[in-house]
Order: structure tokens, then C-alpha cells, then sequence
């Protein structure tokens, strides 16, 4: 094993962790604010990176897919929300089988709408380059994902712990009930992280598009890195996301590189591990 | 001592008369029933149970768990390897998949028991993957993602072969009804009646001096234990245990069987396993989109009958988190 | 019946060892830290066997808190608890209820979807190894049956024993919570506001029942209604904020000037 | 000001406020009094909206507000110092006053409450669980006072305060009473209450069965007795 | 209370009765004269299913030329979706032997299914094809007497890819990364065999779980020292790893080979250049100049829109050569021992993939068409530079002997120079 070996497998490791960050912190998220493990979480990955594919096609800019993706989704988000799992408030085993049913619509209403071919979104000239550094070579898009992820990582600290909406939404994690009770409209509340959340998967959908691809059955694959994600970083924490989400990238890339008989064994033995020492995660709260 | 103590006749559950004609009527009608329909009813025997498994853990003790496939699928993982690669017999390979399921769910238990709620759904999922990974990665031992086909059908010396439909249906039948009459004896034994007292509130348990993680530990393992049972049948059935038989799917359909026929209701689990047995493979016939429809089953049932289908007939809410 | 006299010799023979200091429940100073707060605070406290004993105190003393401390929900931070002349104080909740201690909840804790019967066998069983049975059903257990149903005739309750928990009234439930609690025929009975919610006929009815108790039973009972607690105790034990600012009779409480501070502003 | 009318509350199946009928006027401080177990603390969840009743009417300002979800209620002018304090553990001090102030502008401003409790301007970048007792019930309140209210809901603020900590708290509540600021208090405290009351109400099972001025109470020793005393 | 114990027992009644009236077939609907029923199982829903769409889409295109007519007897084919897991294909072909009583059982798309239908074709005594499963061993040391392969085996057409490359590209050492499932160690084998056996070097091989989705673990550990790199994968992995492969930097400096599935034309119009020159080996091409495939590829296009890949040909071909095969015994589909000796008995030369006749153990020997994706007129496609008529599955070896090594596997045949 040469230093060049574990460099870019570190590299491959933090890009693939970088993405598993879209996807997983709105998981979180959404968890934490509503308590709702969102089984479809993973459609929106899905469904992100079908609208983005359209709207490349139609318009030819990476950037209109990412915010149409992000956008289109975090409405479907509002509208689960706010028409049907509102409904059921409070009641986890409920929410959990109703969006189970809705990732079952969504998969098939994706193969309605874009067929079942994989595609790939075709990516700017300017993210397709390799980067260089003496022996070793950085593709341009594995970086971009790095920053992206990096940008949003750092906007969502400095929304949920420099702002005051950020102040709410903590509120409302600690104390649901109070936080109505000082005025806060945690209905509202709840409804904006549920759309966030969804468009964070999007943009996860959209950006995965341009190098892992959009295809049906992503959705499902996707989902379980996604819950490992959360269960090693603790539910409903954004540090624990963050640094979940490298844990398993990471983790995920050397077992596959290095023991590729038992590379999903050395992703999940870690992980019950880490369960069996800290039930709530490495930064969750009971 | 008051009079009038003697304990009462224990007296038969409406709901397990029903059981008990629909196991019946089953029984009498399936030499006239046509070979699909009997294939499904053999299907449906075998889920039911492993949805019945996992109703003690979620509907008794109020423990949603997301990784039932794990023990479901260890179980059939073991009768493929041993009764292909070894030529075991029946009984061989019944105690070998009983035993490891349940040491499988006595393992993941100690993991799994000190959460509640939803980290104990969480936890449970991650079990579950871990089973996945090896079912899909341990290649030499499980053939990866080719799955292990071509299981035999047990022989069980009487002269007549499972290999056909009819009486291997019989087997699936009364292996089944063993097991619905074992879980049936569980759930209304005073150790059943402690779980239903966990699923009401641990700490009255606690103060009233039960060790209530023993019970819920034991529960788990018992679940375990069934949802093998299952995995052995399923692995004769099919006579192919791969990959997609540990899933996470796996696991999320078995949680709605038992949560769609009311948890808390063995039958009802049972009944939530024929119904999505027979909607899976009936839907899928008529029409291309019947994703979309049972997506939109399931959502229609929590919505408007949340205590599952049987549990809107029933008069109790029942304590499902 | 066998199983449940097996059962109850094997209590007595757990909680009889150790040294015997003549006291039923110890505490030496007990305190229970939350966070800064010190809700139970360097607590003393000596019930003996067949004492019926109240604790008072105003909202927030820690009376609720000090009772969890004693049957294990909480551990306590510091100090020593003592049954029977054992050390219970790293015991698990379960330990301690097979050692003898009962406790009833303020805020009703019994089993909604169950019925009164089935509520009441869940504690019969609890302390007999027949709870972890699983090869017959319940209904086969007759002795357990007639336990239940003579415990439910002692609290009133004999008439309701099918009916759904959910269903009773507040001071039926009430008294099924007590029921819950004598159904192990516990040495040790703590009960946290055996009347709270319930009408003044009721509470008469309660108190009434209580007094009835076996007197070989320890009693140490929360209770804000001075009149029922009063009519039931000959010792009362005053907390305020986590402490015991007094101990005694009920008269030497009653005229003690601390304690009319506290309760009248006087 | 607030005008309750025949409330009746239940918890599933517990009938907890039975017919309950109070008001509140303008710039008055009432008190409830009553033992554990009473249902002061539901009538506050009641009126606040956590617990909506299922019968009878909340009036506030002229406005039907039964059965509004707390927040607007809190918009509508009316403020919570709960039980038990429930500040946000994982905000800071700051934070906690920050989210409850109200968009509109009034006489309740961070400095105003960090002026009027000097030790949350100290602690201002501390999260909350890192509080003293003391220091969280002020938290509580300056944090109802952020949404610049006209009545303020105060469920039991001195429990589990050390002696010296009650007269602050008593010190606070005269204070707001001069700024004509509206209390519905439920208290345990009695030398508290009476010092501060305009009227007392003592609960007793749902029902309100005595009401008064606190001097009348403070005379009516048989009251006191049966329904607050030790003897 | 009653009514809802009525309703219980209603509803446990109900079942039963639903099963026995509406599930039944009724006893006439397999007399001879009816339709032909010919059993298609394709991955309609899930990963698989725009290969599931090409299957049918092939197979429709055909019966739909013949008017759903043969020998005088109407054809009517009944669909089922296996969501590309063999348990619930295995499932659906009983239900489709059991229930709809077919006369041919066909379809499947995984390995793993194949060795999974085997049994229950042998059990059940069901004429059955098998255009696309290609594991080896299904026709050849676990030949079912009632499978009659109408597509290919993975191996078959990589032995002549190995020769090949080894002889005419004269590369020396190549590194080779594939699924890691008997489809893959199967094209591996095979190209490794004849590729060692003519001078090359493995010198590297590489597994990637079939549900990866980011190959740059593997990617990123191929040796520099490699004259080429030798892929399999197929769908979506293909177009993965081949974008990917570029991406990291490697297409232009070590040139990709692969099996046919990895730039199949069910992926190849969703690549972009970086697919440009690999070159693979398969038994068809869309781009065969052929009057049969130019016809069946228009007629395709019309259809479906898109360009026929060879799931589409190997359906297309494979309803023909049932067809053919019902001709032969004068539509008596009835007689399944008839039925299957003609369906082994078919061969044709104007096949879209070439002239196909069936060996011995079921397995057709064919065209091999070694191809390279250039771009004409604007569109990528697999153009055929070499020819190699009439392959059989055990190439230029000895059958009996060749039978006597193991099948390939992740381990053998073992790399030496790894």
C-alpha cells in the first residue's frame, strides 16, 4: 500500500461522504424537528436527479438542474407533509409504513415519467477536468462535490446556530410544545425543514446524477448509507451528520478497497459497534 | 378466600375460532384449488408466519423492529448451504437454522434491547443490514448476489414427495398452524400477558417487580426464533434463498403484514400477510402499474384504518407506537 | 396456589438476612443531584416494620422524587437505602419488589388496554417464577386467578374485573392502582397520592381502604389531602426543597412553626 | 382581559377541569391557589391551548380564542412561564429570549429584560441546561416577557426556589404588575400570592370552591385549612 | 360486537371463497385449439427495467410481424414482472406454468434466476427458453433437459475476445474488473483463459459489488503498469464505470476493453464520449450489416424508439425460434416432448445476430462479433471489426475435456501473475 494508495482512496473516501452529507443531514433534520424517519428519503435522491436530468436536457445549465431539482422536490416534500403526515402526528410506526407507501409510488411513478434506462446528467466543461498534484490526480467533479457539500454543511451551522430561525428550530427539537408556547409557529416550522430537507436530498440527487447516475432503484440503494449515516452520527444532529457521513464514506471506501469480501460487513459491524456503545449515536441525544 | 375464584374456562378468542375455520376451510378446499392459487396460499402460510413472529415483538411488546428479515433470512441461508452443499435432511437442517436464528437474535438482542421507540427501529434496521452485507458479500460462503438455488424438498420417509404443490401446501399449512398455536400459547401464557404489560408501561412493570428487560430480551429472541421457522419453510418453498430475501424491503414488508392486520392480534399479522401476499402477485397481473397501487394501499390503510385492518374491527385501541 | 406460596416464602427468605436494625426502610442521607438542582438532599429518614407514616411538603420538595429514589427508578447520587436491614441501593427496581417493596404512582400507572383482571394477574404473577412461563395459558393458572380476584374484592373493584382499563372511572382506576401495588402483598407499600383527583366521597373510600391495610404492612404514603393523610398516619415527615425540615407526630408537625410558615404564610 | 367560561378539560379519560368560570381584568394580578393534584396547571394548558378543552369558552381580549393553537394565541397577546420552567436546554440564553420576541415592536425589548434580570445579561452566551434554578426561572420569564404580552400565564414561578430567590421573584411580579401588565398566577407560595394578589381563587377537583380578596383568605383560617393547610 | 365478529369470520370465509371461484381457471382454456401461450418473464418494475422493456418490446415486435398467429393457432403472450429478483420470478413462472398453463416458459434476466428456474422447469415438464440468462453451467455441467438457451453463455463469446486481443491488439498485460456475481466470473474466465493461453498476462483482477455505485475505490487501485483494462458490467453499472473510468483520468492513457453488455446499446445512446473506442466482443451488434438485422433494427426503432440492444434481438429471435419451432410440430404445442425436441432442433441462418444452430447441451453456436464504439452520423454505435462464424461455448476446445475443468469462478481460472 503506497501513500499514493491511501491519499486517493482518502480522496474517494470524503468526495463519496461528501454526497452521503446531502442526503443524510436532511434525513437527520427531519427527524430531529418531527421525529418522522422518512423512508422515502431516498426518492428524493431519486426524483432529484430525474428533474435535474429534464431540465439539463431542456435547458442545457447544471445550475438550473440544481435548483429545479431542489425545488420541485422540496414542494413534494411540503405536500406529504403538510397533506398526510401531519395527519398522523406523533404516531412513528404510522409515519414510517406512510412513507414507506409513498417511496413505493414514487419508484414507480419515476419509471412512468423518465422509463427505466440509467442516464447520466451531463456535467459544465469546467467540472469535467482532472486536477494534478505530482503523481496524483484529483477528478475536477469529486472536488466540486467536496465544496458543495462543504458550503452547504457550513450555511445549515450558521442557519441552525447563528440565526435566529435556527434558534426556532432548535426550539422546537428540545421542546415541541414550549416553543408554541413562546410564539413560535412550529407547524411552519416543521414544514420548512421537511421541504429542506427534501431539497437537500435533491441536490444530492442532482449532483450524484453527474457521476454515480440517475436510474430506477437508486432510491433504494441509497437509502440504507443514508440511515447508516444517522445512526452512527445520532439522530437529529447536524455535527453527527457531518461526521457520519465521512465515517461512512470512508469507511465504506477502504472496506471495498481493502477487503472487498466483507466490504459491507466492515460499513455495519463498525456501525453496531457504535450502537452497542452509544445507543443514540456518536452526537445524538436520547 | 371469596367464592367464585375458580379460574375461568379459558375460553376461545373470536378471533382464534376464525383462525381456526379459515386454517380449515383452507385445508378442505385446497385439493380443489387451482395450482397458482395454492402456490400463493403456501406463500402466504409461510409469511404469515414470519409476520406473526415479529407481531409478539411489535404488537405484544411494543418494539417496532426494522431487520425481521435478518433471522427470517439466516435461517434460510442455512437450510440452502446445508441441505445443497451437505445433502442435510429435514431435521438437520430445522435445528441448525432454528438454532443459529435464534443465537443470530440473541446476539443482536443484547445490541438491540436497551433502545426503545424509535432507536430500537433504527437499531434494529442496522442489524438487519449487517446480515444483509454477508448474505451479499460473504461470497464464499453465501454465493454472493447468485443467491443459492436449487434447495430440495425435504423428504419425510411417508411415501409421498413435497415436491408437488398439494402436499408440500399441507406441510406449509400445518407447520404454520403449529406455529400460530405455539405463538398463540406464548401470547396468552402469563409471560405474554408481561409483554403486553411492557408495551403499557415499563416502569409499572418495573415497580411491580418484573425484570422487564429479561422480558423483552427473551421476546426478541422468541420473535427471532419463529421468524426463522419461517426462513425454513420459505427456503424449502422456494427452493432459492438469495440476497433479496434479508433486504431491507424484506424487513419493511413484514413490519406492514403485521402492522396492516392489526398489531397486537396474531391473526390479524397472519391476515396482513395473506392480504399483501395475494396483492403483490394479483395486482402485478392486471396491471404494469401495481407499485403504484400498493403504494397507495398502504397509504390509504394507515390513513383511514391506522389499528391495521382486523384492528378496525376490534374494540380496543391497541398500543402500538 | 403452590406456586404462589413458593413464591411468597421465597421473598421472605431473600429480605431476612442481613442485620437486622428493627427498621423496614432506611434511608441515611439520601440526596438525588439533578443537573445543579438537588432535589432530594441529604435525606435521613427510619420507617419502622408496621409504621404508617405521611410526607408532606409543598410542590417541588422532592417527595415524588425521593419515592422514585427508593424504589430504584432513580439512583440515588449519595447515600445508603436500607430494607429490612439490606443494602438496596444499587439494586435494580425489580430487586427491590422482590425484596418486598410496593409502590403505587401519582399520576395513575397501570395498563389501559388490559382489563382490570389482566392488570391485576400482571402484578400477582410478578413475583412468582411463573411470570416467565410460556408453554400453558394464563387461564390455566386457577391460584393466580383466585389471588387476583381477591385482591380486586379487597380495593371494590371484584364487580369490574372485565372491563378495559381505559374504560373505569378516575377513582376506579385509582383504587386498581393500589390494588396493583397489594396484589404482591408487599412488607414495604409506598403510595404517592393515593387520592389525588379523586372526589371527597371517593377519597373517604380510599382512605378507608388504606386503613384496612394488614398492619404488619409498612406504609409510607404522599399525600396533600392533610385531613385523609392525618385520619391514616401517626408520624408525618416534612420536606422542603429536598430537605426534612421536620419529623415527628402528627401534632408535633402540626404545631411545629416552620412548618406553618410553609403551608399558611403564618 | 381573559374570560374563562364553564371549562371543561379532560386527560383521555379524566374529567380535570370540571366547569371552571374566571376572568381576569386589565392591569389585575388573580391568583389560583390550591394542593397538588388540583388541576392549576392543566387550566393553564387549557387557556395556552396545549391542552384544548373540550367544553366551554376562552375569551381574550373580546376574542374567542378556543381552541387556538398556542403560537397564535401568543401573537394574540398572551404570555407562558410554564411549570417546571422548560427553557430550550440546547439555546443560549440569548437565543431563548431572541426566538419568543414577537415581530411586532413594543415595550419588551432584549435590554429591557436583560436590564430587568442583570444576571441573563452575565450569562448571556451560556446555553440554558447550564443554568441555576433561579437563573432558569428568570430565563422563563424574561422569556414570556420577549413577546411583549398584555397577560401573563405564571404557573407556579417559585418552585423549588431557595427562599431568597422567591422574594426576587416576588420583587419581579410587582414590578410588572405597576407596568399594568395583566397575571393569571398559580402558586403554592402563599405569603407570596396574597402579597401580590388582587383576587385569589383556591382550586379544589376541577372546581374553583373559594374566591376572595387575599386579605379575606389571609383571615379565613378555615379555608386556609381545608383546603391549603396542614391541620 | 356480533356484527363485527360477522365481519371477521366474513372476511376469513371470504378469502377462501375468492380463491376457489375467481382465482380458478376454468378446465376448457388448455384444450387443444385454443391460443398458444407463450410465457414472457421480464423485469417490468425496479433496477432492470428498461432491460425488461427491450425483452418485451423484442418479443412483441415479432409475434406482432406474424399477426399473433402460428400454425394455425392463435399466440397470445402473458407477461409478468419479476422486479428483477428471483424470488418473485420464480413466483411468477409458477404462477404463469400453474395458472395460465403455458405452453413455453420463457424470459428471466439474472444468472441467478436461470439457476433457479432450472428445477422447477425439470419438475414441472415445461418447454422453457432462456434468451439472455447466460450463466455457463446452465448448458453445460448443469444442462435441464427442458432449457433450451436461445441467447448465448457468458463465456462464449470472451473466449474469442481473449484470443483476440492477446493475437491481434498483441497487449501483454491487462487488468480486469467485472461484477462480482457468476456473470462476471464467467466473462472474466473466459476472456482470462484464452487470453493467458495465447501469451497475455492477467495481471490484475478487480470485483465490484453489483449494487456499487461509486467505482472509484476500484477504479483508483487498477495498476498503472496494465497494456488495458477488461470490464464487465451492464445498464447502469456500465454507464457508471465507463463515465467514471474517464472522470478519474484513465481513458486516453489505458485503453478499455469489455465484454458486449458493457457498451450494449441499452446503454450505450445515454454515453457520452468517453466511450469512444472500447472495444468488446458479443453475438450481436445493432450495427451488423445484415439484410435480417437491418430490417428487425428499423422495425425496432419504429416500435420503441430507440435502437435495439441485444436484449431486444435476443427476445426478438427468441419468439421466432419458438415460433419456428411450433411450425415444425403443426402447432400440436400440446405434445411437450415434441415441443421441445423441435425447439432443439431449430436452425436458421437469417437471424438478425447470424445463422444460430444449438449444440448438444442446449446452447446455440454463433456468430462472435468483435466490436468498437465509434461515432457515425453523430450517434455512438458498436461497429463490427472481426467476424468469427459459428462459435460454439467451448470455442476451439475439446467439449469432454473442457467439461472436466470447474466452472469459472471468482477464483479460477487462478491468477498467477496477479
Amino acid at each position: 500500500m503506497t501513500a499514493e494508495f491511501w491519499i486517493i482512496q482518502t480522496f474517494n473516501g470524503l468526495s463519496y461522504g461528501a454526497l452521503l452529507f446531502l442526503l443524510a443531514s436532511g434525513l437527520s433534520l427531519i427527524f430531529g424537528v418531527m421525529r418522522i424517519v422518512n423512508l422515502a428519503h431516498g426518492s428524493y435522491f431519486m426524483l432529484g436527479g430525474y428533474v435535474g436530468l429534464s431540465v439539463v436536457w431542456r435547458t442545457g445549465s447544471f445550475t438550473a438542474a440544481l435548483v429545479a431539482g431542489a425545488v420541485a422536490i422540496a414542494l413534494i416534500g411540503i405536500g406529504m407533509e403538510r397533506l398526510f403526515l401531519r395527519r398522523l402526528s406523533g404516531q412513528t410506526l404510522g409515519q414510517v409504513l406512510m412513507t414507506i407507501g409513498f417511496a413505493l409510488m414514487f419508484q414507480d411513478l419515476a419509471l412512468l415519467i423518465w422509463g427505466g434506462d440509467p442516464y447520466t446528467i451531463p456535467l459544465p466543461a469546467a467540472l469535467q477536468g482532472i486536477v494534478t498534484a505530482g503523481a496524483l490526480r484529483f477528478p475536477t467533479y469529486r472536488i466540486f462535490i467536496i465544496v458543495v457539500a462543504t458550503l452547504v454543511g457550513a450555511a445549515l451551522w450558521i442557519v441552525l446556530d447563528r440565526t435566529r430561525v435556527g434558534a426556532m428550530i432548535r426550539a422546537a427539537v428540545d421542546d415541541r410544545e414550549m416553543a408554541q408556547g413562546v410564539g413560535i409557529h412550529v407547524p411552519v416550522v416543521s414544514l420548512g425543514v421537511f421541504a429542506l430537507g427534501a431539497a437537500l436530498a435533491a441536490l444530492g440527487g442532482v449532483i450524484g446524477g453527474g457521476f454515480l447516475g440517475v436510474y430506477p432503484g437508486a432510491d433504494f440503494e441509497v437509502l440504507p448509507y443514508a440511515f447508516v449515516v444517522v445512526i452512527v452520527g445520532g439522530l437529529g444532529s447536524l455535527p453527527g451528520a457531518m461526521v457520519g457521513s465521512l465515517l461512512v464514506g470512508l469507511l465504506d471506501n477502504f472496506g471495498k478497497a481493502l477487503f472487498p469480501e466483507l466490504s459491507y460487513f466492515t460499513l455495519f459491524a463498525p456501525m453496531a459497534l457504535i450502537l452497542a456503545l452509544r445507543p443514540t449515536g456518536l452526537f445524538g441525544r436520547a | 378466600m371469596s367464592s367464585g375464584l375458580a379460574a375461568p374456562a379459558p375460553t376461545l378468542d373470536r378471533k382464534v375460532v376464525a383462525g381456526f375455520a379459515a386454517l380449515t376451510l383452507a385445508g378442505v378446499l385446497a385439493p380443489a384449488l387451482p395450482a397458482y392459487p395454492l402456490t400463493l396460499l403456501t406463500q402466504a402460510a409461510i409469511v404469515a408466519v414470519l409476520a406473526m413472529s415479529l407481531d409478539i415483538l411489535l404488537g405484544y411488546t411494543g418494539l417496532p423492529s426494522l431487520g425481521h428479515a435478518a433471522y427470517f433470512g439466516i435461517a434460510a441461508y442455512t437450510v440452502a448451504i446445508l441441505a445443497t452443499e451437505r445433502q442435510m435432511g429435514l431435521a438437520g437442517c430445522l435445528v441448525a437454522a432454528l438454532l443459529l436464528a435464534t443465537a443470530t437474535a440473541a446476539l443482536f438482542g443484547v445490541l438491540a434491547i436497551r433502545a426503545t421507540g424509535t432507536y430500537f427501529l433504527m437499531i434494529t434496521l442496522a442489524l438487519g443490514m449487517v446480515v444483509w452485507g454477508l448474505a451479499f458479500r460473504w461470497v464464499s460462503m453465501t454465493k454472493g448476489d447468485n443467491g443459492i438455488a436449487g434447495v430440495p424438498r425435504p423428504g419425510l420417509g411417508l411415501g409421498w414427495s413435497l415436491a408437488e404443490p398439494l402436499p408440500f401446501f399441507y406441510f406449509a399449512l400445518l407447520a404454520a398452524a403449529l406455529a400460530w398455536a405455539a405463538m398463540g400459547v406464548l401470547v396468552r401464557s402469563p409471560f405474554g400477558l408481561g409483554l403486553k404489560g411492557i408495551r403499557e408501561s415499563e416502569s409499572r412493570m418495573r415497580a411491580l417487580g418484573y425484570n422487564v428487560w429479561l422480558h423483552k430480551y427473551l421476546a426478541f429472541v422468541i420473535s427471532g426464533f419463529f421468524a426463522g421457522f419461517a426462513g425454513v419453510l420459505w427456503a424449502y418453498y422456494n427452493g432459492f434463498v438469495g440476497p433479496a430475501d434479508v433486504q431491507l424491503v424484506t424487513s419493511v414488508e413484514t413490519l406492514l403484514m403485521a402492522a396492516l392486520g392489526g398489531p397486537g392480534t396474531l391473526a390479524g399479522s397472519a391476515l396482513g400477510a395473506v392480504a399483501i401476499v395475494f396483492l403483490k402477485n394479483f395486482v402485478s397481473v392486471y396491471t404494469k402499474r401495481w407499485l403504484l397501487i400498493l403504494g397507495a394501499v398502504y397509504i390509504g390503510v394507515i390513513l383511514w384504518a391506522p389499528r391495521g385492518v382486523l384492528g378496525a374491527f376490534t374494540r380496543e385501541p391497541r398500543g402500538a407506537r | 396456589m403452590d406456586q404462589t406460596r413458593v413464591m411468597r416464602a421465597s421473598v421472605v427468605e431473600e429480605a431476612s438476612p442481613g442485620p437486622a436494625t428493627g427498621y423496614a426502610l432506611e434511608l441515611r442521607s439520601v440526596s438525588k443531584a439533578f443537573g445543579g438542582l438537588r432535589a432530594v438532599d441529604d435525606v435521613a429518614l427510619a420507617v419502622r416494620a408496621g409504621e404508617r407514616r405521611a410526607l408532606i411538603g409543598p410542590n417541588g420538595a422532592g417527595k415524588t422524587t425521593l419515592f422514585n429514589v427508593i424504589s430504584g427508578e432513580l439512583p440515588a447520587s449519595s447515600g445508603t437505602i436500607m430494607l429490612f436491614g439490606r443494602d438496596v441501593t444499587r439494586a435494580a427496581v425489580h430487586r427491590r419488589a422482590a425484596l418486598g417493596l410496593a409502590r403505587t404512582f401519582q399520576i395513575t400507572n397501570v395498563f389501559p388496554s388490559l382489563t382490570v383482571l389482566e392488570n391485576c394477574l400482571l402484578a400477582v404473577q410478578a413475583l412468582s417464577p411463573v411470570k416467565l412461563a410460556m408453554h400453558r395459558p394464563l387461564g390455566r393458572y386457577a391460584d393466580l386467578h383466585a389471588h387476583a380476584r381477591t385482591t380486586l374484592e379487597a380495593v371494590g373493584l371484584g364487580g369490574r374485573a372485565g372491563a378495559i382499563v381505559q374504560h373505569l372511572s378516575h377513582g376506579e382506576q385509582r383504587q386498581l392502582e393500589i390494588a396493583l401495588a397489594l396484589a404482591g402483598r408487599p412488607r414495604v407499600l409506598l403510595l404517592d397520592e393515593p387520592t389525588a383527583g379523586l372526589s371527597p366521597a371517593e377519597s373517604q373510600l380510599m382512605a378507608g381502604l388504606i386503613k384496612r391495610l394488614d398492619p404488619a404492612m409498612t406504609v409510607l404514603m404522599i399525600e396533600h389531602d392533610m385531613d385523609i393523610a392525618l385520619e391514616i398516619v401517626q408520624h408525618v415527615t416534612v420536606l422542603h426543597y429536598g430537605r426534612v425540615i421536620a419529623d415527628g407526630t402528627r401534632e408535633a408537625v402540626k404545631a411545629n412553626p416552620l412548618v406553618r410558615e410553609i403551608y399558611l404564610g403564618a | 382581559m381573559l374570560e374563562l367560561s364553564d371549562l371543561h378539560t379532560y386527560y383521555g379519560e379524566s374529567h380535570v377541569l370540571q366547569g371552571l368560570t374566571l376572568s381576569v381584568r386589565p392591569g389585575e394580578i388573580v391568583t389560583i391557589l390550591g394542593r397538588n393534584g388540583m388541576g392549576k396547571t392543566t387550566l393553564m394548558r387549557s387557556i395556552i391551548g396545549f391542552t384544548p378543552p373540550r367544553r366551554g369558552r376562552v375569551c381574550f381580549k373580546g376574542d374567542d380564542v378556543t381552541r387556538w393553537p398556542p403560537f397564535r394565541m401568543v401573537e394574540h397577546g398572551m404570555a407562558l412561564v410554564p411549570q417546571g420552567r422548560r427553557v430550550f436546554a440546547s439555546l443560549t440564553v440569548r437565543e431563548n429570549l431572541e426566538v419568543a420576541r414577537q415581530s411586532r415592536t413594543g415595550q419588551w425589548t432584549l435590554p429591557r429584560v436583560l436590564e430587568l434580570f442583570p444576571r441573563l445579561g452575565d450569562r448571556a452566551t451560556n446555553r440554558a441546561n447550564k443554568l441555576s434554578g433561579g437563573e432558569q426561572q428568570m430565563l422563563a420569564i424574561g422569556r414570556a416577557l420577549m413577546s411583549d404580552p398584555d397577560l401573563l400565564l405564571m404557573d407556579e414561578p417559585t418552585e423549588g426556589l431557595a427562599p431568597l430567590l422567591v422574594r426576587e421573584v416576588g420583587r419581579v411580579i410587582a414590578g410588572l404588575k405597576r407596568e399594568g401588565l395583566s397575571i393569571l398566577l398559580v402558586e403554592q407560595n402563599l405569603p407570596l400570592a396574597l402579597s401580590v394578589a388582587d383576587r385569589v381563587h383556591i382550586l379544589s377537583r376541577g372546581q374553583i370552591v373559594h374566591s376572595s380578596g387575599p386579605a379575606e383568605l389571609m383571615a379565613n383560617e378555615t379555608v386556609k385549612a381545608r383546603y391549603l393547610g396542614v391541620a | 360486537m356480533k356484527m363485527k365478529v360477522i365481519l371477521v369470520r366474513t372476511l376469513a370465509a371470504g378469502l377462501n371463497v375468492a380463491l376457489a371461484t375467481t382465482l380458478a381457471v376454468p378446465p376448457t382454456a388448455h384444450a387443444q385449439g385454443g391460443p398458444i401461450k407463450i410465457g414472457l418473464l421480464a423485469p417490468l418494475t425496479g433496477a432492470a427495467s428498461a432491460l425488461g422493456k427491450d425483452m418485451l418490446n423484442g418479443t412483441e415486435l415479432y409475434l406482432d410481424g406474424i399477426g399473433f398467429q402460428a400454425a394455425g393457432r392463435k399466440v397470445e403472450l402473458i407477461v409478468e414482472d419479476t422486479e428483477g429478483n428471483t424470488a418473485t420470478a420464480l413466483t411468477k413462472a409458477r404462477k404463469l406454468v400453474e395458472q395460465d398453463k403455458v405452453h413455453v416458459l420463457t424470459g428471466g434476466l439474472l444468472a441467478s434466476t436461470g439457476y433457479a428456474l432450472h428445477p422447477l422447469a425439470e419438475a414441472q415438464r415445461i418447454p422453457t427458453t432462456y434468451p439472455v440468462m447466460s450463466s455457463d453451467d446452465l448448458t453445460q455441467r448443469k444442462p435441464a433437459k427442458w432449457v433450451v438457451r436461445t441467447g448465448w453463455n457468458s463465456s462464449q463469446s470472451m473466449h474469442v475476445f481473449g484470443e483476440w486481443v492477446a493475437k491481434t491488439l498483441k497487449y501483454k498485460r491487462i487488468v480486469t474488473i467485472g461484477l462480482d456475481y457468476a456473470f462476471g466470473w464467467e466473462s472474466v474466465g473466459g476472456f482470462q483463459r484464452t487470453f493467458e493461453d495465447n501469451g497475455g498476462q492477467v495481471i490484475q483482477k478487480i470485483w465490484t459489488p453489483l449494487n456499487t455505485n461509486d467505482f472509484a475505490p476500484f477504479v483508483t487501485q487498477i495498476k498503472r503498469e496494465a497494456d488495458a483494462v477488461f470490464a464487465v458490467f451492464f445498464g447502469r453499472a456500465a454507464l457508471q464505470f465507463v463515465k467514471q473510468y474517464e472522470t478519474a483520468g484513465l481513458k486516453g492513457r489505458v485503453p478499455l476493453l469489455g465484454n458486449g453488455t458493457t457498451t450494449d446499446e441499452s446503454v450505450l445512446p445515454q454515453m457520452g464520449d468517453e466511450a469512444l473506442g472500447i472495444m468488446t466482443a458479443l453475438h450481436y451488434s445493432a450495427a451488423l450489416d445484415n439484410p435480417a438485422n437491418q430490417k428487425f433494427a428499423k422495425a425496432f426503432e419504429a416500435k420503441a424508439g430507440k435502437i435495439p440492444s441485444y436484449y431486444a434481438e435476443t427476445c426478438y429471435t427468441n419468439a421466432r425460434w419458438i415460433v419456428e419451432a411450433v411450425k415444425a410440430i403443426g402447432g400440436r404445442v400440446e405434445d411437450r416432448e415434441a415441443l421441445l425436441a423441435a425447439l432443439r432442433r431449430v436452425e436458421l441462418r437469417d437471424f438478425p445476430r447470424g445463422p444460430v444452430s444449438i449444440d448438444r447441451w442446449g446452447n446455440p453456436v454463433q456468430n462472435i462479433y468483435v466490436r468498437r464504439v465509434d461515432k457515425v452520423g453523430g450517434k455512438l454505435q458498436n461497429s463490427v471489426i472481426a467476424t468469427f462464424p459459428a462459435v460454439s461455448q467451448f470455442w476451439k476446445y475439446d467439449p469432454d475435456e473442457y467439461l472436466k475443468q470447474p466452472l469459472y469462478t471468482r477464483d479460477h481460472p487462478p491468477c498467477p501473475h496477479c
